[in-house]
This record gives C-alpha cells, structure tokens and sequence, in this order.
C-alpha cells in the first residue's frame, strides 16, 4: 500500500513537470506549428546558469531567477535569429533545425560547463512528510513542485484570458493573416511565445534538477516524455497537455515501479503509437481530422 | 533524370577522394614497424615505455572515478623524476570512454593501433573493459590491473592470459560481508541494492552463501539511470532493515536521497566501490537546507570495507608518501582516496616493470607479475593473489563503519577467495609495510 | 538530346556495376595501403555510410525523417552478436549480414507500417521515442541481450582461402582489421548498388512522388501507405545491415552505442551531405569519421583541455548542421550541383543561339 | 482618398494584376467588380500590404502604402474585412471585437463595443459564445463589426455576399450603405455578386483578367454589356 | 453509355451542406463544364468524382458501372485522369519524371526488377519514357523534359501537369480550373487543344473563364448554393435568368 500510494505521488510530481514541459511544447507549437525538440537542452542551458549563479555564492532563488530569465531571452533569441527563417517552410526544415540546435546546446554545454554530473540543490527539505506516522514520498521540495507549475499555469490562463497581450497572442497563434490584418505585430507575438515557452520549460528543467544530478544530456528523455505528454492531449491544447502529463507521470512512475524503470521508454513509445493510432488529434479531438 | 546519370560521379569522387584523404592522413605513421629491427614490443624503447588506459573522465562515473589516473600519473613522474624503471621512462597515455562500453571499445583500438602502448594498466570499468578484454588478447597486449572488481580479471587465465585484476573482486566482498552479517546481524532482514551487471551478480553470490535465508528484497538499478526511487520504495515495501549496497558512489548520492524523501532509515552498508565518504559527501553536500547535512558526515554510521589505506588515514606511512608525490608531482585538486587508488594501483605496475627486468618484454612482463605477485609488498592490506592459475588481485580486507569521514575498523584484515574458499584473518603481516625511502619499489 | 539521354538511362544496371568496380578497386587500393587503425576507422566509416544511405532513401528520397535508425540499427547488431556468439559456433559472416538486414526488415516493416501514418513532427517525435525506448528493452531481457554490459561479437578466424586470395592478389598479410573493413565496405558497395537501383527505377520515383506531392502522387495511382512503408523497410533494412557492420567492427553490441546520439548523428551525417544523394551520405559519414579528430586537434591547440576539446566535434556537427538549413537547405551535393546548373544556365543565355527543341546532336 | 496608379502584382509566374489604376473617393462606396480569377482579391491584399506591388503606387489620404506593413493600417484608418470565413473561430465573438478595437494602439473602449453592438444587435447577445458556432451571416457581421472597433475612415470589403442568401446579403449591403451615409466612411468594395453590389456602390470598377475592362458611376454600369461580357463572355 | 454519371450526389461537412442531390452525366467525346459563383461545391463536386471526398448519399457510375467507395488512386485503372488547380508538380522530379509518374500504372515490373535492376525493369523504364517524351512532344514542351518545374514559366507548367494526366490515356480527363492564370491568348490555344482531345476522350471541367466554358463544352451544368440550378448548351444556361441572377446577383433595393 505504501509503495502503491509512493509510486502515485512520484508520479504525480513528476507528470507536474511533464505538464509544464508539454505545455512548452504546446504553446510554441500553436504559434508556430514547429516542435521544439531543443526545448531539453535549453532548458538544461538554463539549469546550468541558475548553477553557475548559485556557485558563485549567491541564493537558490537568485539562481532560480536567473534561469527563468534567461530562458525567456533564450527563446526569444531563438526564435528571432534562428527559427524565424523556418517558419512556414517545409515543416521537415524546422524539425531538422531544432534537432541541429538540440546538438548545439548540448555541445555547448559540454564544453563550457563540463560533461560531468553535478548535484543541484533544492529550495526546501528534501525530506519525505510525515502523514500519521508513516513518510510519504512527497518532500517539500515536490509540493514546490506542484505548487510553482499550477502557479505559472495560473498566471499563464490569466494572460492569455484576461489582457491585450494575451488576446493578441492567441489571435496571431490561431490566424497570422487576420490578426496583422487587425494591427496584431504578429513576429513580436511569436518571439514572445517562445520566450514564454521557453522560460516554462526553464522551469521544468530546474524543478526536475532540484535535489538531484544534472548533466548536459539530464532533460534527453525528458523531451521524448514531454512531447508524448503535449501529443496525448492533441498538440493545440494546453489543458490537453497538462492533463496528458499528468497521465503519462503517473503511468510511467506505475510502469518503472512495478514493471522495470528499463522500460519507462518503452512504455512511453507504446502509449505514444496508441494515441497516435486511435486517437490522432489526441485525447481531447473532437473528431478525426479530415483530409483535403 | 540527368541527376541519376551524373549522381555517380560526385559519389566517385567523394569515395575517392574521403579514401584517397585517409591513405594521406595515414602515412607517415604506416610503414614506420613495417620494417625488420630489433624485435621488441610495441610501446617499449631503450629509455620509454608507453601504456595506456581508458577511464570516464566524462558523465555518470565520472565523479571521483576520473581522478584515479591523476593519482596514478602523479606517481609515474614521481617514478620518472627518480630515473625511470630500468632506464625507462614510464608514458602514461589516459583516454576518456565516459563509461560506455563502445566508446571504450574505440578509444582501446586507438591505444593499441594509434598509440600503440605496450600494455593497459588500470583502465577503469566492468562493462566497459569486458567489451575489450577479448580484443586485447587477441592482438597481445596486456590488460593490466583493471580497476574493477569483476571475476573476469583473473578467473580465467586459459582464455585471457594477459588479463590481471588489482583490487578484491566483488564475491570475496560479497562473502566478507555476508559472514560478517550472519555473526553479527542475525536477525536483520537484509535487503540488496545491487548494479545491474557483474558488480552486483559477483557480489550477490558472495552475500548468499552466509545470509541467503536473511534476504527479503533484491533491487537493480541500471547505471546511467538516475531513478532509484522504484528501487529504494520496493525495498522499504519489504521492510528491509539492514541494506547492502554494491553500487557505484553516484548511486550512493541517489539512494540517500531517495531514501531521505521517503523516509526509508536503514543500516546502510555501502561496498568499498561506492563508499568514498568525501565524494558522496560533497555530491549530497548541496542538498542542504537541513536535508541532508553536507560534507563526509554524509554517511556516518554506515558501514563499508576498506583494502588500501585511505585519506584520512593520516599516520599510515604509505599516506604520507602518497600525500607527498601528490605535493610535488600532482595537477589541481587536492589528494583524495581515488587518487590513492591510482598511485597504488601505480606502485603495482612499477613492481611489475622492475620485477620484468631491462629487456622488457610483453611475455617477460606477465611471467613476472605470475612468479612474484603474491610476495611484494604495498600498501594493500592483503597481498595479491597473482599466480600461473589466477590473475586475481588483492585477497581481502577489513570491515569498517564511518564516523565523521573515517573508517573504525570492526574486524581485522580478511582474506579468502573466490568459491567455497574459506574466510581467515590475514597472517602474512601485508598491512604492516611501510614503503620505500625514496617511494620506488625495488630500489 | 532525347536518344543521348535515352542511351546513357538503358543501362543502369550496367552504370552502376561499373561505379561499383572502380569503386572496389579504390577500396582495394586504400585499404592496403593504410594502417590497421586507419582501417578501423574505414570500418565505422562504411557502417556511418550504409546506415546514413539508408536514411537518405527515407529522408531525403521519400521524405520520411527517422530518428530512430539509431534503434534499427541495433537491432542488426544484436542479430549479428548473438550469431557469433564464440569461435567455434560461427555463422558465415555474409550470412550473419543477411540475417542481422532481414530481421530490422521485419521490425522496419512494423515500424514503418506505425510511421506511414504520421508526418513531420509527429514522425520524428514517434522515432526519436523508439531511438529511445529500444537500448531499454536490451537492459530489461538481460539474459538475452546482455544488459547493460551488452553481447560479445566474436568474430570467426578468417577463412584461409581468403588470407590466401587477399595475398595472392596484394601481396600482403590480411590483418583483423583490415579483414573487418574489406567486409564493411563490400558491403556498403552492394548496398549502394541496390539503393542507387532503387532510386533510379520506378520505385525511386514513386518514393520521389509521394514526397512532393502526395495529392498528385495518389492521383497517379500510387499507393501512398504503400510507397512509405516500402521505403521505411528498405532504410530499415540498410540499417540492420550497417548495424551488423558495426558489430564487427565494434566487436560488442551493447545498449550504449544506440543512444539518441547515433541516430542524430546519422542525421546530421545526411543534412550535412545534401538530403537525397547518396554521394552526400558517404561524404557525411566521411564528416563524422574523420572530423572529430580534426575538430579535437584544433580545439586542443587553441588552449581547450582535452575533454573540453573532446566535446567540440558534436557542437561543430550541430552548428554546421544548423547552418546547412538556414543557408544551404539542400546540403553540400546540393549546393554543389546547383551551383553546376547556374554555371551551365550562364553558357546557355550567353550562347548566340538556342537550340531549337528536339533538334540537339 | 485611396487612389492606385499603374498596380501590377502575381505570384511567381503568374500575373494577377496588370497596370490598374482606380479611385475610391471619400465617403463613397467604390465596387470592385469581376469574375473568380480576375485579380480582386489580390488588388485588395497588395492595397493591404499583405501582398507586395511588383509596381505602381498606392495612395491613401497622401501616405504611399507600398511598402507599409499590414498591421500597419488599421493605425493609419484602413480597416480590410476579410470575408466571413476571416473570424477567429477559436475565440469569441467579444475577444474578436475586442481584437479589432486593440489594432488602432492602446486600450479598447467600451463605447465602441456598445455602438457595435447597437449596430449588430445579435453579436452582443452571443458575445461569450465562440465564433466557430456562429452562422454564415453572423460571421459576416462580426467582421465588419470588429473592423469598425478600430473606428477606420476607409472599409477595404473582401466579398462580404460570399455564400449568403440574398436575403442576408441585402441586410447586410443595406448596413454597409447605412454606415456611409451616417459615419461618413469610405468603402472599397470588392465584388462577385455585381448587381447586389452595384445597388449600394456609387461607382464600379470591372476587372477581368487583371485588367480594368470598365470604370463608371454605379448605375452606368448597371446597365451597360460591359459587366455580362466581363462575367460571361458575352 | 455515359462515361461518367453522377447520380443524387449529398456532401455534408459538418452542418453545411456542400452539395445536394446533384447529378449529371458526361457523354463520349463530350466536354462538359460545371460553372458556378464561388463556393458553390463546383469543387466538392469534382473531388466526389475522382474520390477525395465520400458523398454521404448518391452514387459515381462509370461506363454503366457503379464504383463503390472510389479512392484517388483507382482513377488509373478506372482510365480517368485529374489535373490540379494548384498543378501539384513534383518540385524536385524532373518534367520527364513528372511525366513518367503519370505513366506509372502502364508499367508491370515490382519492386525487385527496381533493387536489381532487372532487364524486364529497364525495358518497362523505356517504355515509360518513350510514352512520356511522346505526350510533352505533343504538348510541344519536351525541350524541358530534363527541367524542374519551379524555374519554368507557368503556362509551361500547366502543359506538364496536363501531360502528366494524358500519359495515362485516360478516356476520361477531369480538369479543375485550367484557364486559371493564363493569358487571354494562352487560353485560346487551351481551348483549340481541350477541343482536339475529345476525338479520344470526354472532358469534365471545372472553370470560372466563361468565354473558355462557353466555347468548348457541348453541355454545361451550373450549380449555385450546391444545387444544381441550371443544365444544358451553351446557349441554353446563357439565357438562363437562374444564371444571371447567381452571376450578378439580385438588385438589393
């Protein structure tokens, strides 16, 4: 029971990350129809310079700032300088792109920050609560977990919802020519859409680093797990995502826990190709698509 | 359609070309033994010899693992500095295989066809060196002193005659610790937590043969991933009480963490590989803020074997000669056990090489590790096993529990083997050397 | 200019039996005269090479991306390890490449039936999650497959008929090595022969269809599942053939040499070539073999450490990688040839006259 | 207030519009008039600016609009209403009204929301339903509806008849000839349905081929063979 | 017999209807024109006829035979050939091979006789190849035939993409909108060649150019809110007051 009951809250704190890391793909996916496979290892660049700040003897919460920062400057500089030339083109173009970047950030890091693994601290007790005597494998540092990717979830419905910015956005997301026809700046609306996204995935990054190992290639599966989260809830859809993440979390910490952590990709790809094959636009679709 | 007709050509040319670019890179160094001479190894000249070995000094094994060739380096220009082995100047050539066993594969072809070294002393790694175990063989070259604990460095020298091991495989630990536990724990239910590869099935053997009917859970882990949450919750869900872990120190890191998160407090006993108190302790040292108290107290009270003398212990006088080639010879970074690890290993091979004599042959290499092995001196605790039938290293070692960073001995210094060999306490006075004046074997 | 063109297309087979030969020879030549650790190298070079010849059928010729050939490739490779599991018990080794390509054809069919299915995005995530699910499934049946350390691949003594031919015909001793990259690059020259037919002949041009048009395509009467799963197997198929040569080669098959990292490099290795040509396929692998060395020399020199430098190949792959697709989206063949037709397009306007249709020698 | 000199405009190989030249005069309905194919819809894109001139000039109030970028407009007073498919389905009809009033900078007001929907009664009663669920018709207004947000002094009318009964399209040339004589805009309307068209026009212009075949007051061309032979080839 | 017959065609997507109940039927060696303003299901009704789009009632009669779930890639077989609005050339395939996919159904060899380059497969290559440079040499554009499409003008793009559809020999040949973009010029040559192909096939026809509808097709259906509102001659739908009221409206006033 105790293990059933660990394993569920695993996967609960882990499928949070998933979501946010699905909703980085989602919101740059709807803007500009391109998967960003190069959102792990910007997300793990990020991580790194939260490290390189708190090394330098400053707090976990400048750190943490300072990646969330720098992971908005890093999609917006992306999107600008190197994704913009793709978008719209031959979608192969794009996906081989992002995968050039994804080589990029790795290399680069590697180099400058060293292919090794390094310990990343946690904001808050890494030690399991306490519920009637028994411990449950939820720490502080997973409601941390939980409590910052509903709060930036939050925030997010709340831009998109209820300012110009976001209405802006989301028009520009949903028909380019109509909204530049209504005075919507739509190239500054998709540099912010990748800085968004990737400042999301920033913080999946850091919350999946803390209390634990990073290295240069600590997100790689991540992206697999992400990008199955974003398509189990239908590409387009941020709810779709979160609730696919949370899905996927649960089943793959299920899987690994009893079944055999080997097979967590496994088990990825295979709920991948179920959805793919009955259900293609997701768990949310209302219909097939249809041809022509 | 035209480009069917011309796509050959470019396709020529570019085979010829990459081909023909090959060849040129290739030359200067072809030909250059092709020739007749003198009849001598690769590797070996009248006043150098050159090995080589293949350590992660990248990724997951890396932490504390990458340090053991700065030890060893560091004691082979201690070595140089004092006029070589027989005139020879030892070339310590290290290439980084980040623990993956086809990289190693690789960057091995590289030391024996490119580099071509006269033996591989102390490459690093169970999966890693098995991959090339066999290739070395084949083409001649000693695999020297590998730094695992696997049986495949020494149990079969029918079929790998140039293979030695260094450090006490696993099963004689396994077996160490098991009788230790059915004396002294009996009642506890023991649980293991074990790597995914021949560190954990050596082990396990040995732990079965005392306490088999004590065991309630067996966990593996697969190296490279870092999830042990699966594994640590199964064996809390068993009630294990008493933990023997054979794993590597990263997976110390993550076990005390997964186990802190779910509030999981057994008696740990970590096997030498992965109980290096100062590197765990600063790989859980950032995990603060009350979690985890940082630095080698990391790991207090838990128990782990120590067969060479480690860092802290500071009156040893083997430490003191580590502690002083280290000042004088040594990179960045200060002395630490894995670099004690590599100077001893280090000390071994020079052994070796003064034990081969001034012709220095590949053959004459091993016979001598073969015939003298058991009787040098060091500073391991129990001697080698070297011998015409085992190539197995270092015979034994003693329990001890860690108290701020430093092993209290719990039992003296154990000697068996692999098999149904019995456990005794070691009679041949191995842990009472003191080394050389000058730090050089035979002199 | 219709009977020229019409002349010079008759023979394909005939084409490429001849390219085949010169290059046979070319091999000849280079593989003896180069040391056993350049022929190493040659060796992972001939695998790059098939595996990325592959891809390009898929990818550039079909347009199907596959990040997963990485996995394919695998799965020859365990074929061919737990074929030659010591010495004695061997499998010819031609037998063990037709073995090692059959099975990934299986699993390629599979596969490629799930892939036919999808496009772009959808397609490379699917692929990149199978890259990494496979080595998985390597760890999970340990006593199959090894685990983590992997199978041996021991490789059978060389058959005395050809120590003896290879020394009747060079003079020389066969080496290990060299033995290993003569079976890698024959083998990477009749696959070439067999894509490069392929491409040529009807079925490369339907490929070629349903990558640029699938409406159109599907008007002409192709069956577009069809036309993709075809291409999927054969790429597939390549794959377990260099999955084998990379078994030889590596002598290991182990989950650890099929991680993301070789199937983005396979990509790169096609990006990097010219997407479509096979002649940028072998460039690519050419790239990747002997870069790295080149890339690290330069790294060290300009005051990196040696494991920063040793990290600098894999970045230079991306960049460049990165750059082909916002520069030069057709690769260096390519670039190559249309920088070819421009100059040919100059001296035809600058030509006094033109010529009239149909009437060219 | 909007004049075109010598517009030539296509994509790649093809010509969509050769050397045209019209006025749209102020607080006039001018029709655009022609066949499918004839080059309408791509005269109102390159006016726009989502479409680029190869040459010629395009002024509106004395600012040459060449080389001005779409989302630039609304700012300067031209509002272009794509055709009723040109909702964003995704949103509702208020987040599109909405959207309309943000294209001139800053904030929306509420009084232009109210006179809208004063103007299209049934937009405000279904302003929190999404636009997909709306009818061909209400579509057709919610575009218009959103393009006065932006308080224009020029309509460019990209076939608002499109698929609408003849009922629906008289309602709505009826608001568009309302709009003129009350608010004093101006309106380029482009047009496949003529004679609805040229009802409420005051002046009409017949392309065909990308070329201007007529250009005369409204009730001229009414009249005249000009429009059936441009349209039916005889 | 009729060639091709469209019989109570209903399309519905989702809660409009694209078409309903529509028929007609194109005789041998006919030309007959669908016209209709835009977004009158001209298209739908195309894309029924060559199996894009299932019809949610109604049936499509070849030559006297029912065919039951119609897909695209049975026009070959079914002798029927479509031409596209857009062209969909192969960008990256040379005019000759462009022409040679066309032709592909003629060819028997498989998937071996391509991987071994087999002499029945070069035989069947040259027979494609001949077919094809034949039908460019009788467009009069087998000059480009080792071209690509993008750097060739756009009325010789459309003589590929017809070549395209005539290698098949089909006696049935649908063309979606192929005045479209050409000059007044080019498209009376369009006209004098659709003419001439009807001494070996009947022609379906989609096109808004009504002087071009006008003079070739022997029968004209015209569909407005996708219903058919109109058939006949030419002569007869030009009169027809239905016709003018869709083409140019209704006064509103």
């Amino acid at each position: 029971m105790q293990q059933f009951l660990n394993t569920a809250l695993t996967g609960l704190t882990l499928g949070m990350v998933y979501a946010a890391f699905a909703l980085a793909l989602v919101l740059i996916w709807r803007s500009t129809r391109i998967v960003n496979f190069a959102q792990a290892p910007m997300a793990m660049t990020t991580t790194f310079v939260a490290l390189v700040v708190i090394d330098a003897g400053f707090s976990y919460w400048l750190g943490f700032v300072a990646a969330l920062l720098s992971g908005l400057v890093l999609g917006a500089v992306l999107e600008r300088v190197v994704v913009r030339p793709v978008e719209g083109k031959a979608e192969i173009n794009a996906v081989i792109l992002t995968l050039g970047l994804f080589i990029v950030l790795h290399g680069l890091a590697a180099v400058v920050f060293g292919n090794r693994y390094r310990s990343f601290p946690a904001p808050f007790g890494l030690e399991g609560l306490s519920v009637g005597g028994t411990t449950i494998a939820l720490n502080g540092f997973g409601i941390f977990t939980i409590v910052s990717v509903l709060l930036v979830m939050a925030l997010l419905v709340a831009l998109f919802r209820f300012t110009d910015v976001g209405l802006r956005m989301r028009a520009s997301a949903f028909n380019q020519e109509v909204a530049r026809l209504l005075g919507v700046k739509v190239g500054s609306m998709l540099t912010l859409g990748w800085a968004l996204a990737s400042l999301v995935g920033s913080l999946a990054g850091l919350l999946i680093a803390g209390g634990s190992l990073v290295h240069p290639s600590y997100m790689d599966s991540v992206v697999v797990f992400g990008f199955v989260a974003a398509v189990l809830g239908g590409l387009d859809s941020p709810l779709g995502a979160v609730v696919g993440g949370l899905v996927l979390g649960l089943s793959l910490s299920f899987v690994s826990g009893y079944v055999g952590s080997q097979l967590v990709a496994l088990a990825a790809l295979v709920i991948l190709m179920l959805v793919l094959t009955l259900r293609p636009g997701g768990l949310f679709a209302q219909a097939p698509e249809r041809r022509v | 359609m035209t480009r069917h007709i011309r796509g050959g050509v470019p396709l020529l040319t570019a085979l010829a070309t990459t081909l023909a670019l090959t060849a040129c890179g290739a030359g200067g160094r072809d030909g250059s033994d092709g020739g007749g001479g003198a009849p001598a190894d690769p590797g070996v000249t009248d006043d150098t010899v050159t090995i080589g070995g293949s350590f992660p000094l990248t990724g997951v094994a890396a932490p504390g693992y990458s340090e053991i060739p700065t030890g060893a380096k560091a004691y082979f220009d201690h070595v140089n500095a004092q006029g070589g082995v027989h005139g020879r100047q030892i070339e310590y050539i290290v290439k980084d295989d980040g623990y993956n066993p086809t990289t190693t594969s690789t960057v091995t072809n590289e030391l024996v066809l490119k580099d071509e070294v006269f033996a591989t002393v102390g490459s690093l790694g169970t999966p890693t060196q098995a991959s090339v175990a066999d290739y070395l063989n084949d083409e001649g070259v000693p695999q020297l002193m590998v730094s695992s604990g696997s049986l495949q460095w020494g149990d079969d020298v029918d079929n790998r005659p140039l293979t030695f091991g260094w450090q006490p495989d696993y099963e004689s630990e396994g077996k160490i610790i098991g009788q230790w536990v059915a004396e002294n724990m009996p009642d506890a239910r023991v649980g293991l937590f074990l790597q995914d590869d021949d560190l954990g099935e050596d082990a396990e053997k040995g732990v079965r043969q005392y306490v088999d009917d004590q065991i309630v859970a067996v966990e593996r882990y697969t190296s490279g991933n870092t999830d042990v949450a699966p594994q640590i919750s199964g064996l809390q869900a068993k009630k294990a009480d008493l933990v023997l872990a054979f794993n590597t120190p990263s997976y110390t890191a993550l076990s005390q963490l997964v186990a802190l998160k779910t509030g999981y407090e057994p008696q740990w006993f970590y096997a030498n590989i992965g109980s290096d108190p100062a590197l765990v302790g600063s790989l859980l040292e950032r995990f603060s803020e009350g979690a985890v108290a940082g630095s080698s107290a990391a790991l207090d009270g838990v128990m782990t074997t120590e067969y060479i003398p480690g860092i802290d212990s500071t009156d040893d006088p083997w430490v003191q000669l580590w502690q002083q080639v280290w000042d004088e010879q040594g990179g960045d970074g200060e002395l630490t056990n894995y670099r004690i690890y590599g100077m001893s290993q280090a000390y071994a091979f020079v052994q070796a090489l003064e034990a081969a004599g001034e012709d220095l042959t590949r053959e004459g290499l091993v016979a001598a590790i073969e015939e003298g092995g058991t009787e040098w001196e060091g500073p391991q605790l129990a001697p080698f096993r070297y011998s015409a039938d085992s190539h197995m290293g270092i015979s034994g070692m003693r329990i001890v529990e860690l108290e701020g960073g430093v092993g209290e001995p719990l039992t003296e210094v154990l000697v068996t083997d692999i098999g149904d060999a019995e456990i005794t306490a070691d009679d041949s006075g191995q842990a009472d050397d003191s080394p050389p004046e000058n730090g050089v074997p035979g002199s | 200019m219709r009977d020229r063109i019409a002349s010079l297309r008759q023979h394909v087979l005939a084409r490429h039996l001849l390219l085949a030969l010169v290059g046979l020879l070319v091999v000849v030549v280079v593989v003896e005269s180069v040391s056993d650790y350049r022929n190493t190298q040659l060796a992972s070079m001939a695998y790059l090479g098939i595996a990325a010849g592959g891809l390009t059928v898929l990818t550039g010729i079909n347009g199907q991306l596959s990040l997963g050939h990485g996995a394919l490739m695998a799965i020859g490779a365990y074929t061919s390890a737990l074929l030659l599991p010591d010495r004695d018990a061997s499998v010819p080794l031609t037998l063990v490449v037709l073995a090692a390509t059959a099975v990934t054809l299986v699993v390629g069919a599979v596969v490629g039936l799930a892939a036919a299915r999808l496009h772009g995005p959808y397609l490379a995530g699917a692929t990149l999650a199978l890259a990494v699910a496979v080595p998985g499934i390597a760890l999970y049946f340990k006593e199959t497959f090894g685990g983590e350390q992997g199978i041996r691949v021991v490789m059978p003594d060389i058959p005395v008929w050809v120590l003896d031919a290879v020394f009747f015909v060079t003079g020389q001793d066969l080496t290990r090595s060299r033995f290993t990259a003569y079976i890698g690059w024959l083998t990477l020259i009749v696959v070439f022969v067999l894509l490069a037919n392929l491409s040529a002949g009807r079925t490369g041009r339907r490929w070629r269809a349903v990558r640029d048009d699938e409406v159109s395509a599907e008007l002409a009467g192709i069956d577009l599942g069809r036309a993709r799963v075809s291409a999927f197997m054969v790429s597939a198929a390549a794959a377990g053939a260099a999955g084998a040569i990379l078994a030889f080669t590596v002598k290991l098959a182990a989950p650890s040499a099929f991680t993301l990292t070789l199937s983005l490099t396979l990509l790169a290795a096609i990006v990097l070539g010219g997407l479509g040509s096979l002649a940028g396929a072998l460039i690519g692998a050419a790239l990747l073999t002997f870069l790295p060395s080149v890339v690290t020399d330069a790294g060290r020199s300009a005051g990196l450490s040696d494991i920063q430098a040793a990290e600098l190949a894999p970045l230079v792959y991306g960049l460049v990688m990165v750059l082909v697709i916002l520069l030069a989206p057709t690769g260096i063949v390519g670039s190559l040839r249309s920088a070819a037709l421009r100059g040919r397009a100059r001296r035809r306007t600058t030509s006094p006259t033109t010529t009239p249709k149909g009437t060219a020698a | 207030m909007l004049t075109l000199t010598s517009l030539c405009a296509g994509y790649g190989p093809i010509t969509a519009l050769e050397d045209v030249s019209l006025t749209a005069r102020r607080g006039e309905i001018t029709a655009v008039l022609g066949a499918n194919g004839a080059g309408k819809t791509t005269l109102l894109r390159t006016v726009s600016g989502l479409h680029r001139a190869r040459s010629g000039a395009i002024d509106f109030d004395g600012t040459r609009l060449e080389t001005v970028a779409a989302e630039r407009m609304p700012r300067l007073g031209l509002a272009h209403v794509p055709e009723g498919r040109g909702v964003i389905t995704e949103l509702t009809v208020e987040e599109n009204l909405r959207l309309g009033g943000l294209g001139r900078g800053g904030r929306v007001s509420s009084a232009d929301l109210s006179r809208v929907n004063d103007l299209f009664p049934v937009l405000g009663d279904r302003r929190a339903a999404l636009a997909s669920t709306l009818s061909g018709g209400e579509r057709q207004m919610l575009v218009i509806g959103r393009a006065l947000m932006a308080r224009p002094t020029m309509l460019l009318l990209d076939e608002p008849s499109l698929g609408l009964a003849p009922r629906i399209v008289a309602q709505i040339f009826g608001l568009v000839r309302t709009l003129v004589r009350e608010d004093g805009l101006s309106v380029l309307l482009v047009e496949q349905n003529a004679r609805s068209a040229l009802s409420v026009a005051d002046h009409g212009v017949v392309l065909n081929l990308g070329r201007v075949v007529a250009d005369a007051p409204a009730d001229e061309l009414a009249g005249d063979d000009q429009l059936r032979h441009a349209y039916l080839g005889f | 017999m009729t060639e091709l017959e469209l019989s109570g065609i209903t399309v519905r997507f989702g809660g409009l209807t694209a078409l309903q109940d529509v028929g007609l039927a194109v005789g041998p060696h006919q030309v007959h024109g669908v016209i209709g303003p835009n977004g009158a299901g001209k298209t739908t009704l195309f894309n029924v006829a060559c199996g894009f789009v299932q019809p949610d009632s109604g049936h499509v009669v070849r030559r006297g035979e029912r065919v039951e779930r119609l897909r695209p890639r049975d026009l070959p077989g079914l002798g029927m050939a479509r031409t596209l609005q857009g062209l969909g050339l192969f960008d990256r395939m040379t005019v000759l091979d462009n022409v040679m996919v066309g032709a592909d159904h003629h060819a028997r060899s498989g998937f071996l006789g391509s991987l071994l380059a087999l002499p029945r497969a070069g035989a069947d290559e040259r027979a494609l190849r001949d077919r094809a440079l034949r039908v460019l040499d009788d467009l009069g554009v087998a000059s480009y035939a080792d071209r690509f499409p993008p750097s060739l003008p756009y009325p010789i793009r459309k003589r590929v993409a017809l070549a395209r559809a005539l290698v098949s020999e089909p006696d049935l040949l649908l063309l979606d909108e192929p005045a479209s973009g050409l000059s007044a010029g080019e498209m009376d040559e369009l006209g004098d060649l659709v003419r001439a192909l009807t001494a070996r096939m009947s022609v379906l026809l989609v096109e808004h150019h009504m002087d071009l509808v006008m003079r070739v097709c022997d029968e004209i259906t015209v569909l407005d809110f996708g219903k058919v509102i109109a058939h006949g001659t030419p002569d007869e739908v030009r009169n027809d007051p239905a016709v003018l009221a869709a083409y140019l409206g209704e006064d509103v006033h």
